[in-house]
C-alpha cells in the first residue's frame, strides 16, 4: 500500500474542504454584491452571510484541527 | 414509450457532451451567394443602409433581396461568378435564400431603429467591420448573448432593466 | 412612472373578452382538456365569479383578473433567481430565460395568478409559427403571469423616442384595455394626473384586491355600487 | 489512556457485517439498485416531458416532492441533534445509539436536500442559483443551511468514527486503502484522544444551533408567505418539534432492525428503548401541544381565508388524512408508550412507525391544504399524486435503506471505542459527577 | 399508460390526418414558417369583416410578412367601434385550423360514413355540373336544393339567385333566432321589424333576450349594457331579465325573475292582466293603432282577464303573484318601458307565442308609437334593381299573417322543418342538394329524419372548411374558404340604429387549395349557361358581383365609407350643407376607400317609428292563435305536440310542465358568447374558453341548483349522466344558485362528431336529449323542458 499517496491524497482532501468552504463564502459575497448592484434588499443577503460565512469556517476549522492534531499526537515511531 | 425514453436519454447525454463541449456554438453556414461587402461599400460607396433599407425604422434591418439588388444588377456588371448567380436570381424573379446569421432570440426585443437612429450605435459595434469583408456571414461577428448586451448598456448608462428588453 | 389598472365592475359585463385578447396577444398555451381536468389551464387574465345572496336576492359579481402588479409583490421576495421582480415603472416582470422553475412565487402569490408550464406548450402544426411574433412562447417547466403586455410598452417607448416625445396616455394600452368592448379596463399611468386612471383610482368606488395584505395592488377596482 | 486489550474483543462482534456482510446483503442491495435505476428512470423521463408526468397543478402547485423534502429533512433530526444533545448532557446511555442516529442524519439529508432539485421544472438552470441567486429567498436560506447542516452533520458523523476506522485498518478490512486513508493516522495516544475530544465538544455546541435552524428555515419557505395556513410565527419551532419527533421514531425503528439483523441484543438493551420511548412519548406530547395552540388561534381569529383552510383539514377534503395524523402522532404513541405494558420491542416499534407515517402526513397536511384553498374565489384544488411521484417517494427510501446498509456494510454502526471508554472510564465519572452534585457532607451549612 | 400531451397531439394529429384523408399536416404553407422566424417583419394591416357570427364586426387583421398573426376590431367600424368578441378573436384559428379540407372529397361507402377519396376540382366541379345539366335538360329544375346558412351576407342573396336563375325555388336559408322578429311579424306583418333603442328606455325587460351573448351583435350590445349599466344608478335605468337560467344579461340586470322554461308568454299575459286591471295602458295607442283588442267575442281583453289572473300564471310560471303584479306595476308606470323576447323563449314550444304576448306588453305601454323606442330600418340604397327577396323564393313557407297577407313568413325560422315539409308532400323529392355556411346535423333539429331526408338525395354537395357532422351524409365535399379568405358584404344588423354594409375581403389568398363559394356557384352558373347572374359589363368574380351591387350605393350618394372619429353631429352639420365626408368620385375610389376603411355606412340613425304608416297592430287573441295553428296543421300534419289536434287554450299557457320526480329536471339548453350555436367548437381557443365562467373548460358542464344538489348529494364537479326518453350525456356537475332548481342548464354547442380535432368527440351535445319537439305556431324546433333525469357517474 501507498502510504506516501494516501498521505497526499488526505492533504488534498483536507484542502479540498477548505476549497468548497471558500467557494460557498465567494458565492455568498457575489450574491451580496449583486444585490448592492440592483438595490435588491442586500439587508437581508448581508444578514445571512453574517451568520452563515463564520458557521463554514468553523466546520473547516474544526476539521483541519483534528487533522493536523492526529497527526501531531502520532508516536514516533510509527512515522518512520 | 418507454422505448424513446431511453434513447432521449442517451440523445440527451450526448447533448450534455456537446453543449459542455461547446460544439453547438460555432455552426458555419453557407450563403447562397458569396457576396463582397468590400466591394460595395469600399469600391462603389454605398452606405449599409442604401441595401438595409430598414435599419433607421424598423426593428428588423432587412436582408436585401432581388427587388434592392435589381436596381444594379439588373444586367451583368462584372463578370463575377457571383453576380452571375444573383443574375440568374433576379431573371427567375426568384427571392435570393440568404440565411440570417445575427440571430436574436425569440425572447429578447432588439430593434434596430431603437440602437442605430435613436441610441446612435454604430453598426461595426455588433457587426464588426463589415466594409472590409470580402465574403458574406457565414458565423454571427459576436456570439448573441446577454452578457455582451448588458456589458454595453451598462457602459453606456442604459436602461439594464430586465423587462426593457426581455418579453 | 407607475402603470396601473382601473377595471370598472359598474361597465363589466363578463363578455370574457379580455381573457381571450389576453391568450391569443400573449401566445398563451391552449391546455388540453385532459390537463384542463387537472387544473393546468393557463390564462393570464381570469374571469371570477362571486355569488351573493340568494334568490331573490341573489346578486353575480363577476370581475376580470389579472395579475395585480403589487407595489409589494409577495411573489417577488421569494424568487430564488430574480426572474420575477419589479421594476421601477412597477412592471412585476416575469423573465423566462432566467426561472427555474420552483413555483415558489406561485405559492406566494395571493392572488393565485401565476401558471406553470407544465408541459412544453404545444400547438397543432402551424398555429404555434403564427402566434404573435412580439412575444415569446415560453419553455417547459418555467411560470408565466400577465405582464401588462410588457413588449407593447417597449414598442410604445420605441416609437415616442423615436418621434422625440414622451409617452402618451394611448400609447401603451394593454390588450385586455384596448379590447373590452364595455370599456371597463382602463390603463394607464397611475401617477400621471392626466391619465384616466389617476382619477379614477381615487375614485370614492375604488378598491384592491385583498388590500389588507399590504400588497398594495396597482389593479384597482371600481364596486359595483347597485 | 491504555492500548486496547491484546485479547479478542468482545466488542469486536460488531464488526461481523462487515467482515462477512453475507449473501442476503447482496440480493438487497441488488434489489435497491434496481429500484433506484428505475427512479433515476422516472426522473429523467419527468426531465424530459416537464413536470406535467406529476399530479400538480394551479393551485396547487407543490406537492410530494416538497412534501418528502420537509420529511426527509425533519427525520435529519433525528440524529446530530439528539446525539449531541445527549452527548452534551453527558447521558451515558447514549453510546451504542449515537452513531445509527448520526448515520441517519447524514444520508437522509443528502435525499432530503435532493427533493428541492427534483421539484424544479428547470434543472438544468440550477447554476442561475450561483450567478444571480438571492439571498432575500427563504429558498436559498434554505441552500446555505442545508449545506451547513450536511457538512456539519458529515463532519459531526466522520470524527467519532476516526477510531472505529483505525480498528478497522488494524484488523486489516479490506478495502485497506479505505480505512487507511479515513483514519487521518489515528493510534489512539492520549494527544489524539484529546484532539478528538476538544473537537467533538466544539463540534456538539454548533451542531445543535445549526440543526435547529435548519428546520426553523424550511418552516420559513411556508411562514414567510402571507398564505393562510402557513404564515404563523409558532412554524418554525413546530418544525423543530415535529422534526426531532420524527427523528426519534426513526432511531426507534432502525435500532429495532438493526437489533433483530445483526443480534445486538447485547448492545441495544431494553432500558435503551424504554429511555428513547420515553423521550418519544414527551415529543409527542409537546408535538400535540404545538398543533394544538396552532389551530387554536387559527380558528378562534377566524379569519374567513384561515377558516377554509382550517375546514378543510377538520372536516372537508383533509378530515381523513387530518384525523389520521392525530392518531398516529398523539393517540397511538400515548396509549402505547404511556403504559408499562405495552411499553415492549413491538409496542414501540408499532407506535415509531405509526410516528413516521404520522409526520409524513403532517407534512402533507401542511403543504396541500393551504395551496388548494386559495384566498380568491376559485375553485378548491385537487391534488392527485401521479405515479412519477410515488416512485420518486419510493427511491428516496430505497437510497436511504441502500445508504445505510451501505454504511454498515463499511463501518460498524455502534461506537465501539466509545462503548470501551464507557465501559472503563464511566462508572467511574459517573459516580463522581453524581457525587458532585450532592450536597458535600463535610461543608457545614452557611449560618442564617 | 398515461396519456402525456405529447402523445395526446399526436392522437389527435393522426384522428385528423385520417379525417381529411390527407398527408400534408401544416396547417400553413411552409415558406411561411421561415419567413415568419426569419423575415423582414412588415407590419401591415387589413380591414374586413368578421363572419364569425351575423353581427359583421369590422375587423383589423394585423400582418407580418403578409401573414396574418392576429385580428383586432376596426376601430372605425360603426358597429363594434373597434372591439370584438372572442369568437372574433379566435378566426384566425379557423383560418389556420390543422384540419382544414384541402381537396374536393366524394365519399367512399354508404351515406353516414366518414371516409373518403380526394378528388381534383375539375373532377368535382365536372360531377356537379352534369348533374345540374341533367335537371336542367329534363326540366326538373325544382329537384335542385339549396340549404345555406345565412350569415347575414351579401352571399346569401347570390346564393338566393343562383337557386332562382336556375329555376329552382328551393332554397333554404338557416338563421339563428333573432329578438322580437317572430312576434312583431304576427302583429304587424312586418319583414324585417322595427328596431328597438335600448338607449331610451328606462324600464328594459328581457324575456329570455341574451343580448350579450348571440346575435344580433354581442359587441354592440355588450358595449351598450356597460354604458347602461354605468349609468343606471343617475337614469334610474331598471334592467329586469325573466329566464329560468341567470345568463349573462340576467347577471347584469338588475333584477332576475326565475320562471319555468316555455312560459314566459303565461307571464308576460299574467302582467297585461294586471295592467288592463289597473287600466294603467296607454289607451291612445291602444284604440288608434291596434285591432282586436276589445269589442270582439273573443278579444285580448276577454282572454287575459278570464285566462290570465295571477294565481293561475303562477301555477304555470311559478312566478308568484306578488312579482306578477310588482312587474306589471313597474313596467306600466316607467316612463319609456321596452320589453323583448327572444333568446331561450325563442327556443321553446311556445316561441311565437311568447313573442307575440312580448309585443302585445310593449302595444300597451305604448312604447310602439312614442318616446323614441322604436326605429325604422331604413332601406339600403341598392338603387333600382331589387335584392331578390329570400322570404319569398320558397313556396313551402306560404304562412302569412292576417293583417298583411302578402307577407312571407321568413324563411330562416322554419328551413329546420325541411324534411317534415318533403313528407308532407310540400318539397318535390331532390335530386340535389348544395349545403353550405351550415351543419344541420348538429343543430337541434329532430336529426333522424334529417339523416333519412339527406340520405335518400343522391347528390348532396357540401362545402365546408371542416368535415362537420353533415359530412358524412354529403357525397362531395368542396373545400371553401373561410371569411379571411373572400369577397363578400355583410348587410345591416337588425336592431341597430343605423345601417351599415362591412366589406369582407382576402387577407390571404385562399389557403390549401380551397375556393370561396361564391366564385364556385359563379363557375357552376357559367357552366350552365345562367350567366345573367351579373349585369352584363362586369367581370367573372364574385367580387365583381359585390361592385355591381355597390354601383347603386355608390350613386345614391348616401352614407360613407367608415371614417375616423367625427362627432356625429359635426357631421350631420356637414351633411346638411350638401357635403360628404370622402370625396370619391368615381366608383373605383369609393371601391378602393371600401377596401381601406372595411365598409360602408349610413350614420344618420334610423328614424323614429311611425305607427301611423302602419296598418294596426294585432293583439294576440284565442282565434287568431287557433287560426294560426289550423294553417300550420295543414302545412305539415303530423307533427309537432298538438298532433293536429283540435285547437284550444291549453297549450297557449305553455308546457306547464314541472319536474316529475326528485331527481327530474327540466332540460334547460343554453347557448354562450364563446361558442354560440357550436360555431366556436372548432377553434381551440373558444374551446378552452366556452366554460370559462363556470371554470369547465373544454367539457360540456350542467347547471344545478345547489340545494337540488344537495337533495341528490351530488357535489360540484362531479360527473353525472343525464337520461332522457330519448337519450343520454354525461356531463359534469357545475352547481351555482344561478339556475331555478326546476331545471338543468346545459350548454349547447359541443359534442360534435366531426368538426376536427378539437371539437371532434369533447364534451357533448344536448340535443341528444331532446325529443322533436316543435312550436306548433312557427314550425321552430325546441329545446326547452325535456323532462331529464340525473344519474351520478363514477370517474
Amino acid at each position: 500500500m501507498n502510504y506516501k499517496l494516501i498521505d497526499r491524497l488526505q492533504i488534498l482532501s483536507i484542502s479540498l474542504i477548505w476549497l468548497l468552504f471558500t467557494g460557498i463564502a465567494v458565492w455568498i459575497l457575489n450574491l451580496i454584491k449583486e444585490s448592492l448592484r440592483l438595490h435588491d434588499a442586500p439587508d437581508a443577503s448581508l444578514g445571512i452571510s453574517l451568520v452563515a460565512i463564520p458557521v463554514f469556517f468553523t466546520l473547516s476549522s474544526v476539521l483541519t484541527y483534528v487533522f493536523i492534531g492526529l497527526r501531531k499526537g502520532r508516536k514516533k515511531d510509527v512515522e518512520s | 414509450m418507454r422505448k424513446h425514453v431511453a434513447l432521449y436519454t442517451i440523445a440527451f447525454a450526448i447533448l450534455c457532451v456537446l453543449i459542455v463541449t461547446g460544439c453547438s456554438e460555432s455552426k458555419n453556414y453557407t450563403q447562397p451567394i458569396q457576396y463582397n461587402h468590400k466591394k460595395h461599400i469600399v469600391d462603389a460607396g454605398l452606405t449599409c443602409f442604401d441595401c438595409h433599407t430598414r435599419v433607421l425604422t424598423h426593428e428588423k434591418a432587412s436582408i436585401p433581396n432581388i427587388l434592392i439588388c435589381k436596381g444594379c444588377h439588373e444586367q451583368p456588371m462584372t463578370e463575377s461568378k457571383e453576380e452571375k448567380k444573383l443574375v440568374d436570381y433576379i431573371k427567375k424573379n426568384q427571392p435570393i435564400p440568404w440565411i440570417q446569421v445575427h440571430r436574436v432570440p425569440n425572447h429578447a426585443y432588439f430593434s434596430h431603429r431603437r440602437h442605430v437612429a435613436i441610441g446612435k450605435v454604430a453598426c461595426l459595434t455588433c457587426h464588426g467591420d463589415v466594409a472590409g469583408m470580402t465574403l458574406p456571414f457565414s458565423t454571427p461577428y459576436l456570439p448573441i448573448k446577454m452578457a455582451f448586451c448588458i456589458g454595453c448598456h451598462s457602459k453606456n448608462h442604459v436602461n439594464t432593466d430586465c423587462a426593457t428588453c426581455h418579453r | 412612472m407607475k402603470w396601473g389598472m382601473v377595471i370598472d365592475l359598474q361597465k363589466c359585463t363578463g363578455c370574457g373578452e379580455c381573457v381571450a385578447a389576453c391568450k391569443l396577444e400573449n401566445n398563451v398555451a391552449i391546455v388540453e382538456p385532459k390537463e384542463s381536468e387537472m387544473g393546468r389551464t393557463m390564462l393570464w387574465m381570469d374571469m371570477l365569479t362571486v355569488y351573493e345572496g340568494e334568490y331573490p336576492r341573489l346578486r353575480v359579481r363577476q370581475f376580470p383578473r389579472p395579475c395585480m402588479h403589487c407595489d409589494h409583490p409577495p411573489c417577488t421576495k421569494v424568487c430564488p433567481v430574480r426572474a420575477t421582480y419589479r421594476n421601477e415603472e412597477g412592471i412585476v416582470a416575469q423573465i423566462y430565460p432566467q426561472c427555474i422553475g420552483c413555483r415558489y412565487c406561485m405559492a406566494a402569490c395571493p392572488y393565485t395568478v401565476k401558471s406553470f408550464n407544465w408541459y412544453k406548450p404545444e400547438w397543432a402544426p402551424g398555429i404555434r409559427e403564427t402566434a404573435n411574433p412580439d412575444v415569446s412562447v415560453r419553455l417547459v417547466g418555467v411560470v408565466e403571469k400577465c405582464t401588462f403586455c410588457v413588449h407593447r410598452l417597449q414598442k410604445a417607448k420605441e416609437q415616442a423616442k423615436a418621434e422625440g416625445r414622451n409617452l402618451r396616455e394611448g400609447d401603451f394600452q394593454t390588450a385586455c384595455a384596448e379590447s373590452c368592448p364595455a370599456g371597463a379596463i382602463v390603463f394607464g399611468d397611475l401617477e400621471n394626473t392626466n391619465h384616466r386612471v389617476n382619477p379614477l383610482s381615487r375614485s370614492p368606488r375604488a378598491t384592491r384586491l385583498l388590500e389588507d395584505l399590504g400588497t398594495e395592488p396597482k389593479v384597482i377596482y371600481l364596486k359595483e355600487v347597485d | 489512556m491504555e492500548k486496547a486489550p491484546a485479547a479478542p474483543n468482545p466488542d469486536y462482534d460488531l464488526l461481523r457485517p462487515i467482515e462477512d456482510p453475507g449473501k442476503s446483503f447482496y440480493y438487497i442491495v441488488i434489489v435497491l439498485l434496481v429500484i433506484i435505476l428505475y427512479t433515476g428512470y422516472v426522473y429523467i423521463r419527468q426531465v424530459y416531458y416537464g413536470l406535467g408526468v406529476t399530479g400538480m397543478a394551479q393551485p396547487v402547485t407543490w406537492g410530494f416532492y416538497i412534501i418528502n423534502f420537509v420529511f426527509f429533512i425533519g427525520i435529519s433530526h433525528a440524529g446530530t441533534l439528539i446525539s449531541a444533545i445527549l452527548r452534551l448532557s453527558k447521558a451515558e446511555w447514549r453510546r451504542p445509539i449515537t452513531r445509527m442516529a448520526e448515520v441517519i442524519t447524514a444520508i437522509v439529508l443528502a435525499i432530503g436536500g435532493l427533493h428541492p432539485i427534483i421539484d424544479l421544472g428547470r434543472p438544468d438552470r440550477m447554476t442561475h442559483l450561483f450567478y444571480n441567486g438571492r439571498l432575500q429567498s427563504p429558498l436559498l436560506w434554505d441552500i446555505v443551511s442545508i449545506t451547513a447542516y450536511f457538512t456539519a452533520s458529515t463532519v459531526y458523523l466522520y470524527i467519532p468514527m476516526i477510531p472505529d476506522i483505525a480498528i478497522l485498518r488494524d484488523r486489516g478490512v479490506k478495502p485497506r486503502w479505505l480505512y487507511e486513508f479515513l483514519s487521518w493516522g489515528w493510534q489512539g495516544t492520549e494527544q489524539q484522544h484529546k484532539v478528538l475530544d476538544r473537537a467533538m465538544n466544539i463540534l456538539m455546541v454548533v451542531v445543535i444551533p445549526i440543526a435547529i435552524s435548519v428546520h426553523t428555515i424550511i418552516s420559513y419557505i411556508f411562514a414567510m408567505t402571507v398564505q393562510p395556513g402557513w404564515h404563523s410565527t409558532i412554524f418554525g419551532p413546530y418544525f423543530v418539534v415535529g422534526a426531532i419527533f420524527s427523528g426519534i421514531a426513526a432511531i426507534l425503528v432502525l435500532m429495532i432492525v438493526f437489533r433483530k439483523v445483526f443480534h445486538l441484543e447485547r448492545y441495544l438493551k431494553l432500558i435503551h428503548f424504554n429511555y428513547l420511548s420515553v423521550l418519544l412519548l414527551v415529543m409527542s406530547l409537546l408535538w400535540f401541544y404545538f398543533t394544538f395552540s396552532e389551530y387554536l388561534t387559527g380558528y378562534y381569529g377566524h379569519e374567513p381565508n384561515e377558516m377554509r383552510v382550517f375546514w378543510y383539514k377538520f372536516s372537508g377534503a383533509f378530515a381523513p388524512y387530518f384525523w389520521t395524523m392525530v392518531t398516529c402522532n398523539f393517540l397511538l404513541p400515548l396509549i402505547l408508550l404511556s403504559n408499562r405494558k405495552t411499553r415492549t420491542i413491538p409496542g414501540i416499534l408499532i407506535a415509531s412507525i405509526s410516528v413516521i407515517i404520522g409526520m409524513w402526513l403532517e407534512r402533507l397536511i401542511i403543504v396541500v391544504p393551504s395551496l388548494a384553498n386559495p384566498r380568491l374565489p376559485y375553485p378548491t384544488g385537487i391534488y392527485i399524486p401521479s405515479s412519477t411521484e410515488w416512485t420518486l417517494f419510493l427511491g428516496g427510501v430505497s437510497v436511504f435503506i441502500l445508504g445505510y446498509m451501505m454504511f454498515a456494510r463499511f463501518f460498524p454502526v455502534i461506537s465501539i471505542w466509545e462503548i470501551q471508554e464507557g465501559r472503563q472510564e464511566s462508572a467511574k465519572a459517573v459516580t463522581e459527577r453524581i457525587t458532585s452534585y450532592m450536597p458535600d457532607p463535610q461543608t457545614p451549612l452557611a449560618k442564617g | 399508460m398515461k396519456i402525456t400531451r405529447r402523445n395526446f397531439l399526436q392522437m389527435l394529429g393522426i384522428t385528423g390526418v385520417a379525417a381529411g384523408g390527407i398527408s400534408q399536416v401544416w396547417a400553413i404553407p411552409d415558406k411561411w414558417i421561415e419567413k415568419l422566424q426569419y423575415g423582414p417583419r412588415i407590419e401591415t394591416w387589413k380591414m374586413s369583416t368578421c363572419g364569425q357570427c351575423p353581427a359583421g364586426c369590422g375587423i383589423r387583421v394585423r400582418l407580418i410578412d403578409e401573414i396574418p398573426v392576429r385580428i383586432f376590431g376596426n376601430p372605425i367600424a360603426p358597429v363594434n367601434s373597434g372591439f370584438i368578441c372572442p369568437m372574433g378573436e379566435a378566426g384566425l384559428e379557423l383560418l389556420y385550423h390543422p384540419d382544414r379540407i384541402r381537396q374536393p372529397m366524394r365519399r367512399k361507402g354508404k351515406k353516414g360514413e366518414s371516409s373518403w377519396v380526394p378528388i381534383s376540382w375539375e373532377e368535382a366541379l365536372g360531377q356537379i355540373s352534369q348533374g345540374l345539366k341533367g335537371l336542367l335538360k329534363n326540366q326538373q329544375a325544382d329537384r335542385f336544393g339549396f340549404f345555406f346558412g345565412d350569415r347575414n351576407t351579401l352571399l346569401t342573396h347570390f346564393a338566393g339567385d343562383f337557386v332562382t336563375r336556375m329555376g329552382s325555388t328551393n332554397f333554404f336559408p338557416w338563421r339563428a333566432p333573432g329578438i322580437n322578429e317572430l312576434g312583431l311579424w304576427q302583429a304587424i306583418g312586418e319583414y324585417p321589424p322595427p328596431s328597438f333603442d335600448l338607449d331610451k328606455t328606462d324600464y328594459l325587460l328581457t324575456f329570455g333576450t341574451n343580448l350579450l351573448e348571440g346575435p344580433p351583435s354581442p359587441v354592440y350590445f355588450n358595449r351598450l349594457y356597460g354604458k347602461l349599466k354605468e349609468s343606471r344608478t343617475r337614469t334610474g335605468l331598471k334592467m329586469v331579465h325573466v329566464d329560468a337560467r341567470m345568463s349573462q344579461a340576467g347577471k347584469n340586470a338588475t333584477e332576475w325573475v326565475q320562471i319555468r322554461p316555455g312560459s314566459m308568454g303565461v307571464l308576460a299575459l299574467g302582467m297585461a292582466y294586471v295592467i288592463l286591471r289597473d287600466k294603467n295602458f296607454d289607451e291612445e295607442f291602444v284604440a288608434r293603432f291596434s285591432v282586436d283588442f276589445r269589442g270582439g267575442k273573443e278579444d285580448f281583453q276577454t282572454m287575459v282577464a278570464r285566462d290570465y289572473p295571477p294565481d293561475k300564471v303562477f301555477a304555470v310560471t311559478g312566478v308568484p303573484p306578488g312579482t306578477v303584479l310588482r312587474l306589471a306595476r313597474e313596467f306600466s308606470s316607467a316612463k319609456a318601458p321596452l320589453a323583448l323576447s327572444g333568446g331561450t323563449s325563442d327556443r321553446s314550444e311556445t316561441a311565437l307565442f311568447t313573442q307575440w304576448a312580448v309585443a302585445g306588453l310593449n302595444a300597451l305601454s305604448g312604447s310602439f308609437s312614442a318616446k323614441g323606442l322604436w326605429r325604422e330600418p331604413v332601406p339600403l340604397p341598392w338603387g333600382p334593381t331589387p335584392i331578390p327577396s329570400i322570404n319569398t323564393r320558397s313556396g313551402a313557407f306560404s304562412l302569412k299573417p292576417k293583417l298583411a297577407p302578402d307577407t312571407d313568413l321568413p324563411a330562416h325560422w322554419a328551413s329546420e322543418e325541411l324534411p317534415h315539409l318533403r313528407s308532407a308532400g310540400k318539397l318535390p323529392d331532390l335530386e340535389m342538394l348544395m349545403i353550405a355556411q351550415v351543419d344541420p346535423l348538429y343543430l337541434p333539429v329532430d336529426q333522424k329524419p334529417w339523416q333519412e331526408w339527406l340520405s335518400r338525395i343522391p347528390q348532396v354537395v357540401q362545402f365546408a372548411t371542416l368535415i362537420d357532422d353533415t359530412s358524412p351524409y354529403a357525397d362531395l365535399v368542396l373545400p371553401a374558404t373561410t371569411y379571411l379568405e373572400q369577397w363578400d358584404m355583410t348587410l345591416p344588423v337588425p336592431n341597430l340604429p343605423f345601417s351599415q354594409l362591412g366589406l369582407q375581403q382576402p387577407i390571404v389568398p385562399p389557403l390549401n387549395g380551397a375556393r370561396p363559394i361564391g366564385d364556385v356557384l359563379l363557375a357552376l352558373a357559367t357552366g350552365q349557361g345562367v350567366t345573367t347572374l351579373l349585369s352584363e359589363k362586369s367581370g367573372k368574380s364574385y367580387a365583381d358581383y359585390i361592385g355591381e351591387r355597390l354601383k347603386p350605393v355608390f350613386a345614391s350618394g348616401k352614407g360613407t365609407p367608415f371614417f375616423e372619429a367625427v362627432s356625429l353631429k359635426f357631421l350631420g352639420e356637414l351633411r346638411e350643407r350638401g357635403w360628404q365626408v370622402y370625396s370619391y368620385p368615381a366608383f373605383a375610389d369609393f371601391w378602393r376607400l371600401l377596401q381601406e376603411k372595411g365598409g360602408w355606412w349610413d350614420p344618420g340613425e334610423y328614424p323614429e317609428a311611425e305607427w301611423k304608416k302602419r296598418k294596426k297592430f294585432a293583439f294576440p287573441t284565442l282565434a287568431r292563435l287557433n287560426a294560426l295553428l289550423k294553417e300550420r296543421a295543414l302545412l305539415s300534419p303530423g307533427q309537432g305536440t298538438t298532433k293536429g289536434e283540435p285547437p284550444s287554450n291549453k297549450w297557449m299557457e305553455g308546457p306547464a310542465r314541472k319536474p316529475e320526480a326528485p331527481d327530474s329536471f327540466l332540460l334547460a339548453p343554453f347557448t354562450t358568447l364563446m361558442n354560440m350555436t357550436g360555431e366556436g367548437a372548432s377553434q381551440p381557443l373558444l374551446r378552452e374558453l366556452s366554460g370559462l365562467i363556470p371554470r369547465v373548460y373544454w367539457q360540456t358542464w350542467a347547471e344545478m341548483h345547489p340545494k337540488r344538489a344537495e337533495r341528490l348529494s351530488l357535489k360540484d364537479g362531479d360527473l353525472i349522466r343525464v337520461v332522457s326518453g330519448k337519450g343520454s350525456v354525461t356531463l359534469y356537475l357545475k352547481v351555482v344558485p344561478t339556475v331555478s332548481p326546476e331545471i338543468l342548464g346545459v350548454p349547447f354547442g359541443q359534442g360534435h362528431k366531426e368538426s376536427g380535432r378539437y371539437a371532434k368527440n369533447v364534451g357533448a351535445n344536448p340535443v341528444a336529449l331532446i325529443d322533436p319537439l316543435v312550436d306548433p305556431l312557427s314550425g321552430r324546433a325546441s329545446w326547452q323542458s325535456m323532462q331529464v333525469r340525473v344519474e351520478k357517474v363514477n370517474k
